[in-house]
């Protein structure tokens, strides 16, 4: 009886993880093991969808910063799609918005990888 | 014995939460601090304010305050003290303890170079409360004490 | 010192939890029960019943407990012990008290006819729960001491 | 910030009290109102729709007994229409389809007062 879930759609180059729930340092474990599943599969682009995540503590914030630098390295990129004003508020006391592209759509999330030939460097 | 002053029911409620500390309880922390905000009329963004300064503090009793210390009962506890103008919460354990004054605030850009974690739980506790404290005693009791406002 | 059987993280597992005996918490309380009972496994129908339960054991401490007792502090302990086979709830508090024995089921169709109300909360305990029992220490600790098996 | 809400519909001389949240010791106070309320109007024929109660107490069921007696006197009644499984279980486990009228829907509760010409005696 988890209150913690993830789906994830592979579309194209692009992987979006969409949470469900809340994510804290109990369900964080899930959240990372998901991540590095993505990555060790050499898939870089990634949206994760927050539209169904009620709750997010730092533990949650710490699985983002924790595999950022590599991602973008390869040339990929993390971005946020659809935080809850409330969620949103988290991420912006830590100064999130600085250091990661958020989306209030889905689709605009996407297309941003679009745009982008080979970020990074 | 004569009080100072007439306080209303609510003005000396007192609650006491002592449970493991598993980060599977964090959950029920929440859910049992939210409960008591919205019951005592503080607002949605305050409840998920105090739910997660609660969390955090908690959070680190689970990775932080037991670590070394095998033999001792793991267990936090909460305490939630209702007085008229604010609600104080303290989250308490009786593990190795730490100095509050050596630890700084995160510099994300640094955080993310060096793809490492943590460091933002003080913080966000600082952010979300209207006041912080600590009372360290290792091995007896380590203190977080937070006070939020209730709106007059 | 050495234990006579290992025992999982989970079996030794204690919450305790005491609070103001308000109605207004009764919310709280059901809350706090459910998420427990919802991590150890108990599944929707289980749930309701130890809510339930535990609901009328507090209600019955709020309504009867402490009625001539003006002084005292108006505590109700929940105390949940959780072992590998069943979950035991305690509610305790340090009211008047009563004789468990002397209290009847109810007569439905009396009831009606009197238009008298209660007298269903213990009936209702000993149907949801697999065991229940009583200790009475009048002014000091009185239980109610539920047992709800945890299926293998 | 209740978790327990009451709105009422007045259909002919029929009147139906809708129950929303959790019935417990606490929001029972206000239940015992509302019903002594229609009463005072001397409206009998009551329908209380438990479509959206989530959870209901003893203290509860306690305001229905409080009632019914005065209201089949009157040669009205309190019928119980769209209980959960859940919320039917605890009036089950005391008896209570002995006693009052469960209905599954909402009109066979309504049409039910229709059939029967002054119940009660
Ligand atoms: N209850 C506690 N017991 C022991 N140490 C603690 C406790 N709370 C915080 N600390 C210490 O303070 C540091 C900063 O905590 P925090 O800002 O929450 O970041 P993080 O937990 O991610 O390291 C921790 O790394 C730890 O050393
Ligand atoms: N915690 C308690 N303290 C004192 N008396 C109690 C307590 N719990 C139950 N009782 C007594 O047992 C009686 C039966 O309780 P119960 O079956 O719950 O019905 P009700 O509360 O509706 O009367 C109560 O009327 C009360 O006299």
């Amino acid at each position: 009886m988890s209150n913690f879930e993830i789906s994830r759609e592979d579309n194209k180059e692009i992987t979006v993880l969409k949470l469900h729930g809340y994510l804290d340092a109990h369900t964080a474990r899930e959240f990372e093991q998901s991540l590095a599943n993505v990555i060790k599969e050499q898939r870089f682009k990634i949206v994760v969808s927050l539209e169904n995540l009620k709750y997010i503590s730092s533990a949650g914030l710490g699985v983002f910063m924790g595999f950022i630098e590599e991602v973008r390295k390869k040339g990929g990129d993390i971005k946020i799609a659809q935080p809850s004003p409330k969620v949103y508020k988290v991420f912006d006391l830590l100064g999130f918005p600085n250091l990661y592209e958020f989306y209030d759509q889905l689709e605009t999330a996407l297309k941003a990888f679009e745009k982008t030939q080979q970020p990074g460097k | 014995m004569p009080r100072k002053t007439k306080t209303t029911k609510k003005s000396r409620a007192l609650y006491r939460l002592n449970l493991p500390a598993h980060s599977e309880n964090l959950h029920v922390i929440r859910k049992f601090v939210s409960e008591i905000a919205s019951n005592l009329g503080f607002d949605e963004e305050a409840m998920y304010q105090i739910e997660l300064a609660v969390d955090e503090a908690c959070t680190n009793v689970i990775k932080h305050a037991y670590r070394n210390d095998q033999q001792s009962e793991k267990i936090i506890k909460i305490t939630l003290k209702v007085k008229e103008d604010r609600l104080i919460i303290i989250v308490a354990d009786k593990g190795c303890g730490f100095n509050p004054a050596a630890i700084k605030s995160p510099d994300m850009e640094k955080y993310i170079k060096k793809g490492k974690r943590g460091g933002l739980g003080l913080h966000l506790i600082k952010s979300l409360m209207d006041e912080v404290s600590f009372r360290m005693k290792p091995g007896v009791r380590n203190e977080v004490i937070m006070v939020k406002k209730r709106k007059g």
